[in-house]
């Protein structure tokens, strides 16, 4: 109860806790839930823009596109080895994303059906995920911060790239192209908005997650901030946000916007959204039919260290 | 405003890097499948980053092709819109991703083939192509060296990779040939001073792919006699299926800016 | 001369019938799949046939749509040359082929359907669909015929057969909701005595569907929450790759002739 | 000794052979060699046209190839069932054909690269078939004969098929469509030719399957009869068939024509074409992955049987 006073302490006093240091198991087991979740986003997040690989219009978007889905791999990598930090191993989080346990980020749920949708991913759901991971670069547990750093850095950037896609598009393309984007952010709109989590009177993780300074700001505060960020990028674009309620108000200082629904929020959160079965069967057949080549690198690992104890 | 099919001219300076340039571009095609599907998160990155390196070295030559072929195209026009008998890939490139052992060895056999003619190519008498492969040079190196790590691995590992291997050889090992192939188009690149005649390869090749294989405990499969003539447009029913997907936005949005 | 997309009019009219003869067409687009990949060599025949069948009634259905649409467009112009966001079939048809329990029991759920929708819409107000679909009634019914003797063999044959189907009906399930969506489309097809409404159909498809899985002795999945929207242009990740297989050659080929 | 002179003077008398008729048993091996093979050409040839069943450019051509492509595994059931007379099974022909002993048509080692080898392959290779599969209409044979006789009906049904798409592109195409034609038959000419066997010096099971009928002409006539008739039908179409050496004998009242490449055939019919080693692996995917169906269709009939016998 001392440890745990000195640990309450320190968060107050806005010190960053490291790996070595003790902390209650609470802390612990949430952020594992967090940062793996977070990471298992990133590896399942690699499908639906990957799915464009193969299909990139020009050799240039192929090569941004595969240097992104290449970092968000990379992200992937970091940020389960920020968890590991806590005394849990990459298999044991795959395995329980593979077993259903694990959560990852709803919004890869959605299918990428055009290529404005790689654009309009890079632009409003990396643009989301920054605006959820900014203030997590300032989170209490160090080794998780640290992370954040390198993967915000790298977001803004995919997002500026997405941006700078669906400008060519909008400003030098074709009707069909123009169209193709507007169809686009029809689509992705919404999902985005919901990517900031349920209302925060809905939301009953997040005070705790609050008072220990992983989490920084509410979900609808990062919302409204996403908001008002973006209706300017689209006024940019002369893209139309699909929503007839999205207006400024003046009194506020800040965009009023319509009511995000629910319903759709929860039914794709518990598995039934358009793409859920899908994208955890691709990582799970990934696995499964990668089992050989793990075993033979093992084998031939132990094998090298025989013959070298050997000599 | 139409997205018909471009040709390209018939001299064999053009069609000399373009072989190459497809080759590049080709594997690089199949090795970007394998993002988000590889069998350790690492391996993902990994060939993502093999597949940019040679979509790097396919936009550079292809440019320059397109320079010399003096019609005007660019880089993309060479890339998504010829028909497939303007591709001029040897076969092997084009076969599709198959197992992590397949990928393997073809990206092994690739490596140390492309390794050794970037570092014939980079004494080039074309001072474009010859800068081109300085900087390639190196990234193959790099991607002979990663494969040759997993040929071994998986050469000498469990009985099943061992078999995998095995059966991935067999595959592949009548496709090597063309990578040695020599016709007019190499004998006037060697006259130009522009590259090798790529039989000049074999040997080196041949030895380096010897040491690997014996260390991964692996023995040759017997010769084949066939000889596929990708080089000259004639490809395998994969190419079609590849280049559909490949082509599609580029032939549906005709006049689209990206 | 361009193979741009085309567009098709908003009528519902025109909806209705595209949502009939897209299925039709990608369905058999994925049926032909199997061609000379089946399990015994009368599967390869059977299933080419009713890919056969599929694709004639799809034919039958597009030139009468692109009729009622009046912009002059002909079966093949509207098979090969929208938009994936114009192309109106559930998601269900998508999906790829999968083993052969999953094509039967997809089959299955379709004929099943089509037999009811076909069976309606021989009383269309429309008397060329009336005809379409008294021809079509009598395919569907024997489609339904030779899915439901394999569902039963399937469900009822070896431990591994039984869980195959499991799987390929949990698969399969939430993408049926689909088939009995209502919207706006539906009820001006109602209104005009074009054809029923698809939700109408559902009890029945019920019924038969759970005769022959009795038979079969296999369970009903947990019911799905989710509800495609196929119907609406949004579609899976694979129609994309679909499409870009089917289409290849009328957008390579602008101004081709067949 | 006596039933084989009785054997003999039917087949001099031009008898049809019926399978409960008897016959000497090197008779019986060499037909089932010969209609297991042609019915394993006819299988493993559904391959190369099947590939472009996606990807026919009009539903018509689709359709056309969908029927044609089945007929095909038609002539394949007929075959088998007729090998089958000779106290065979069909299990015993595929497992032959899936281990590599037995043969299948030279021609299906070629790939099919463009829309137009479809054209193609039926105006020449249905073309060439028909010319070797006429004679075997009048095989001593009859369950043999029979068979071919409504194989070759739906053979030259599928060559005039093939020859009206070329001329739609050869007449109302663009140039690159007849580009396309001109070099799909540049491709197939030779390999066209060498369908009809080795030179009839080379031959050596020639001579007896003509002695007992089961042979009528010779592979040296069948392949000149085919050149005969197919230099119009080339000039028709205007395309130029690729030998430079192919022109009209006025004193034999035959075209001469160019030396066929005999090396290519030896190294095809051994194995190594372009496609032996895939059309071959292809099978044998498709039928080892057929075993569940197969053991679970035997499964449940048996259970059927069972219940058929308790009732």
């Amino acid at each position: 109860a001392a440890r745990e006073a000195a640990f309450e302490a320190r968060i107050d006093a806005g010190d960053f806790i490291e790996a070595k240091d003790w902390m209650p198991e609470h802390y612990r087991k949430t952020l594992v839930r967090q940062i793996s979740q977070h990471a298992h986003s990133e590896i399942v997040g690699m499908l639906p823009e990957g799915n464009w690989i193969s299909r990139a219009p020009t050799l240039k978007r192929k090569a941004i596109l595969l240097a992104k889905v290449q970092d968000e791999g990379g992200h992937g990598l970091y940020l389960y080895s920020a968890a590991e930090t806590l005394g849990t191993s990459r298999d044991q989080m795959l395995d329980a994303l593979h077993s259903g346990r694990a959560k990852y980020s709803s919004i890869f749920n959605y299918p990428t059906l055009t290529w404005a949708d790689i654009g309009v991913v890079g632009w409003l759901v990396d643009g989301a995920a920054i605006m959820n991971q900014v203030p997590l670069c300032r989170c209490s547990y160090a080794p998780y911060a640290r992370a954040m750093i390198r993967v915000c850095r790298e977001e803004s950037f995919h997002q500026r790239q997405g941006y700078e896609s669906l400008l060519v598009m909008m400003q030098e393309g074709t009707a069909a192209q123009k169209a193709m984007v507007q169809d686009a952010v029809n689509r992705w709109w919404w999902p985005s908005l919901m990517m900031f989590g349920p209302a925060d009177k809905d939301s009953p993780n997040s005070e705790q997650s609050m008072r220990w300074g992983i989490k920084r700001i509410s979900n609808d505060q990062l919302r409204q901030k996403f908001v008002d960020a973006t209706v300017p990028q689209a006024q940019i674009l002369g893209i139309t946000l699909p929503d007839p309620d999205l207006k400024w108000n003046e009194e506020r200082g800040e965009h009023d916007f319509g009511a995000i629904d629910w319903a759709e929020f929860w039914r794709v959160v518990g598995g039934d959204g358009p793409c859920n079965r899908e994208r955890l069967a691709t990582r799970v057949k990934a696995w499964d039919e990668g089992a050989w080549v793990r075993e033979a690198a093992l084998a031939h690992a132990r094998k090298q260290m025989n013959k070298e104890q050997a000599a | 405003m139409s997205q018909a099919s471009i040709q390209v001219g018939a001299s064999p300076q053009v069609q000399y890097l373009l072989r190459i340039a497809d080759s590049c571009l080709i594997l690089g095609q199949r090795l970007g499948e394998w993002c988000g599907h590889g069998p350790i998160l690492e391996e993902d990155l990994a060939l993502a980053n093999m597949a940019l390196d040679l979509i790097g070295q396919a936009r550079a030559l292809l440019t320059h092709a397109a320079h010399l072929d003096g019609q005007g195209h660019d880089e993309d026009q060479l890339a998504f819109l010829r028909d497939e008998r303007q591709y001029l890939n040897p076969v092997l490139m084009e076969l599709p991703r198959g197992d992590f052992a397949f990928t393997q060895v073809r990206n092994f056999a690739v490596a140390t083939w492309l390794q050794l003619l970037w570092g014939r190519l980079a004494s080039s008498s074309d001072a474009e192509v010859a800068a081109i492969a300085a900087k390639a040079v190196k990234e193959s190196r790099y991607h002979q060296q990663h494969a040759a790590d997993w040929v071994v691995r998986l050469g000498d590992g469990t009985d099943e990779s061992a078999a995998r291997m095995r059966e991935a050889l067999a595959q592949l090992w009548p496709l090597f040939n063309e990578l040695f192939d020599a016709d007019a188009v190499d004998a006037a690149a060697v006259a130009q001073g522009l590259g090798p005649a790529w039989s000049e390869l074999r040997a080196d090749w041949q030895a380096q792919m010897d040491e690997v294989l014996a260390d991964a405990t692996l023995a040759h499969p017997k010769p084949s006699a066939y000889v596929s003539a990708g080089r000259r447009g004639v490809h395998s029913e994969h190419m079609g299926h590849l280049l559909a997907e490949m082509q599609y936005l580029q032939r549906a949005y005709p006049g689209g800016k990206w």
